[in-house]
């Protein structure tokens, strides 16, 4: 252990606020790239279930066409894209 | 022509991964038709694009005629001509240059004085030498009809050939699409009204799932 | 073949969901222990006093920002060669991640540009080039969301990566070759301080770190890329965490 | 009534050739506006900075070179785009000649049209920049070589983004970094001939580039295409 004190660690002799600003920024964009992918795990996993949705009228559609078209015909209004 | 035949094995299309339709299998012979139907919106115009190898197929196959055996790769215009919606005319060009560009582009010969010819026999003598702009949509139909008169492919792959045609003009290209036929040739078209070509021929019904 | 097994995105799913949580667990362990050995081992630099800690983040960021582009190029080789559906998902999970790391080494660049050079920003050769990587990185991810049809945008993308790749080293080369010609005042950045082996080591376990970081992150998004290209396919609606979804959206 | 003879690919690369020439004449406004574009862009400099003849001698290769790159790529939405709206590009997919041979037909008409007026015209911009004779020679030289590089690389852009929204910003976003060679050699000739040193090292690196960039555009324009028509 080559730092004597708790706050000599953080001065980082002087340069501390771009060894910190580096080394936070760094880990606060990887945080950040973690979070945004279990978002789009969630986004993911919706688009899945709306396109069986979709499915499943297209199918009612088949069958019956005047009944299924009444009813309130559901857009899949969710477009996946760029899941980042 | 050596007797030959448009072979489409078991053709599947997927547009925004949503099945177009499927499991479409059928051949053209020498000397027949082919009359694609179904609604808007059922592949009729992907399914055309597949059979000029434009675009893939996401299942299936397509064997084209060639003078010696089956092709596999993709054709070309000395094998296949293909009109599609976008007629592949140049607005700034004359009807004639059109034609005469055209052909050569596509690596085939043509003089004017063909070009002229089938201007004339699709009844667009005097608009011959007009920028393609100022003509009709009609008249710009007439135009890709008179280049398939020039054209030498024997396989004549068509998008509606007939539409915004006046009766004149219907009955001289339905004239022509008999003749090809007659003379060995084939021809896969789409269209919303009856064309009436005699002779061997087939209709596909697009759409319904399964298709014959 | 064993291959091309794998390049079917329905058997790549369940690997990939087993590969990408060992990677994150290894990584994170590897950047403990690189940070422990950079900032509690290492000593202080003779010219640079502390501020030298910056490569422990920096280099591992720039070497990984390079070689993420490569594999894309990998991958797009294999996708327009062999047409796998997969090489498309797998090089479009991939781009974000170098696209941040690219843009971290020229964050972490700069900081450490400040007390070397007093400039935050100097046109030296690798830090030039990592700028132009970072354009080419959000050219592929801007053209990728910019083409709706999947087939087309992952092709367009594969194009994009291989003529990246191939202008990388020829881009490196003129920026380089321009960087000696009008070698102004600043000092190059080329000479990295002599490597007291400690230092390496704590280097290396970083970028060890990083490159798992790196992988984990691609594999984990592939999986939600994959579950969103097929999710019309019938193997995807019937696996387990969709189904749970599934009650769970019907619930709310 | 057939044409039977089937003439070779050269015959059809002739035919694109003289046909987009023979367009590009009919319609002048597109291809015109990209060459009072290089001329504008080049005569706002000098206003912008001032008039000091050594600043301008300074900065006066480098101000042309980047106005001639934008000027290039301005004018490439023109390559693509009208043949696939009015479907020419399908019939040219399926021309008995090979797609990538039609592509550099097309490029080589494009490059008459957009690349060597700006060549023509550098040599006059470079006068109100205060350059020596040789400079503006070596200027135009680098020119006349890196302008086809323009063309071929911003072709492949150009194809890509076809029938893409928004796609003149994501052009310039991928062509960008494409172009830093062509436009760190092309200045760096003009410097170094204005320093005396001779910008042969920098014209030779330039053919280089030229060579590459022929042999492998169309071949790349020919995917894109395809790609973009299916």
């Amino acid at each position: 252990m080559i730092w004597s004190s708790a706050s000599e660690f953080w001065s980082m002799g002087g340069y501390g606020v771009y060894v910190w600003g580096s080394m936070g920024v760094s880990a606060a964009l990887m945080a950040l790239e973690v979070m945004l992918t279990r978002w789009g795990r969630q986004q993911a996993l919706d688009a899945v279930c709306e396109a069986m949705e979709a499915q499943t009228l297209d199918a009612e559609a088949v069958r019956d066409p005047v009944a299924s078209s009444s009813g309130t015909t559901r857009q899949t209004t969710f477009n996946p894209g760029a899941v980042t | 022509m050596a007797s030959w035949v448009l072979t489409a094995m078991d053709l599947a299309c997927q547009k925004a991964q949503r099945t177009l339709f499927e499991g479409v299998s059928f051949s053209v012979p020498a000397g027949s038709w082919l009359h694609i139907e179904g609604g808007n919106g059922c592949g009729k115009t992907s399914l055309l694009r597949i059979l000029c190898g434009l675009s893939p197929a996401a299942r299936g196959q397509v064997l084209w005629p060639s003078a010696r055996h089956a092709l596999r790769l993709r054709p070309d215009r000395s094998v296949l001509h293909y009109i599609g919606h976008a007629l592949g005319l140049k607005p700034d060009l004359t009807a004639c240059e059109n034609l005469c560009f055209d052909a050569q582009a596509s690596g085939l010969a043509l003089s004017r004085e063909q070009a002229l010819q089938a201007l004339a026999e699709q009844g667009l003598q005097s608009r011959a030498h007009l920028p393609v702009r100022v003509l009709s949509q009609g008249q710009r139909q007439g135009v890709a009809l008179a280049r398939l008169r020039t054209s030498p492919a024997s396989l004549w792959v068509l998008d509606e050939p007939l539409v915004g045609l006046d009766a004149q003009a219907t009955a001289t290209a339905r004239a022509l699409l008999q003749s090809h036929v007659d003379a060995g040739g084939a021809i896969v078209m789409t269209s919303h009204h009856d064309v009436g070509l005699q002779g061997p021929g087939a209709r596909l019904q697009l759409g319904a799932r399964g298709a014959a | 073949m064993k291959l091309f097994h794998y390049a079917a995105p329905q058997h790549f799913y369940p690997l990939a969901g087993r590969l990408w949580p060992a990677l994150a667990v290894l990584a994170t362990a590897l950047a403990l222990a690189g940070l422990w050995v950079g900032f509690m081992v290492a000593p202080s630099d003779a010219q640079q006093g502390q501020a030298y800690r910056i490569i422990y983040i920096h280099v591992p960021v720039s070497w990984l920002a390079m070689i993420i582009y490569l594999a894309m190029a990998f991958w797009s080789v294999l996708g327009l060669v062999f047409n796998t559906r997969l090489s498309g998902l797998m090089t479009r999970a991939l781009a974000p991640t170098g696209a941040l790391l690219a843009f971290l080494s020229l964050w972490t660049g700069a900081l450490w540009g400040k007390p070397m050079w007093g400039t935050y920003w100097v046109w030296d050769a690798r830090l030039t080039s990592m700028l132009i990587l970072l354009f080419l990185y959000l050219g592929y991810i801007a053209l990728t969301s910019a083409i709706e049809d999947p087939r087309r945008s992952d092709r367009a993308g594969a194009l994009v990566a291989v003529v990246g790749a191939v202008n990388v080293p020829i881009i490196y080369f003129s920026v380089q070759w321009w960087n000696t010609l009008h070698q102004g005042a600043s000092v190059s950045f080329t000479q990295s301080p002599r490597m007291a082996s400690v230092m390496l080591t704590g280097m290396l376990l970083m970028s060890l770190a990083v490159w798992l970081y790196a992988a984990a992150i691609a594999l984990w998004r592939v999986r939600s890329l994959i579950l969103v290209r097929e999710s019309h396919a019938l193997w995807v609606q019937l696996l387990p965490e969709v189904q749970a979804h599934r009650t769970l959206r019907g619930a709310t | 009534m057939n044409a039977l003879a089937l003439p070779s690919p050269w015959q059809a690369i002739s035919g694109v050739l003289r046909r987009d020439l023979r367009m590009a004449l009919r319609r002048k406004s597109e291809w015109l506006g990209a060459v009072f574009f290089f001329v504008l862009v080049a005569a706002l400099f000098p206003l912008a900075i001032g008039p000091e003849p050594d600043t301008l001698r300074l900065i006066g290769p480098g101000v042309l070179w980047v106005a001639a790159l934008l000027a290039s790529m301005l004018s490439l939405g023109r390559l693509f785009e009208a043949d696939h709206q009015d479907g020419s590009l399908e019939q040219l997919a399926l021309s008995a000649a090979p797609l990538s041979w039609s592509i550099s037909a097309k490029l080589l008409a494009h490059w008459l049209i957009s690349g060597l007026p700006l060549v023509l015209l550098s040599p006059l911009l470079g006068l109100q920049f205060g350059l020596a004779p040789e400079a503006l020679g070596m200027l135009a030289l680098t020119l006349l070589i890196g302008t086809p590089v323009l063309s071929l690389l911003g072709a492949i852009g150009a194809a890509l983004t076809l029938g893409v929204r928004g796609g003149g910003v994501l052009q310039s976003l991928l062509l960008l970094p494409l172009y830093v060679p062509v436009l760190v050699f092309g200045t760096g000739a003009v410097d170094a001939q204005m320093r005396g040193l001779g910008g042969q090292a920098h014209v030779s690196v330039l053919l280089a580039l030229l060579l590459a960039t022929a042999a492998l555009s169309p071949w790349a324009c020919a995917a894109a295409v395809r790609l973009a028509l299916e």
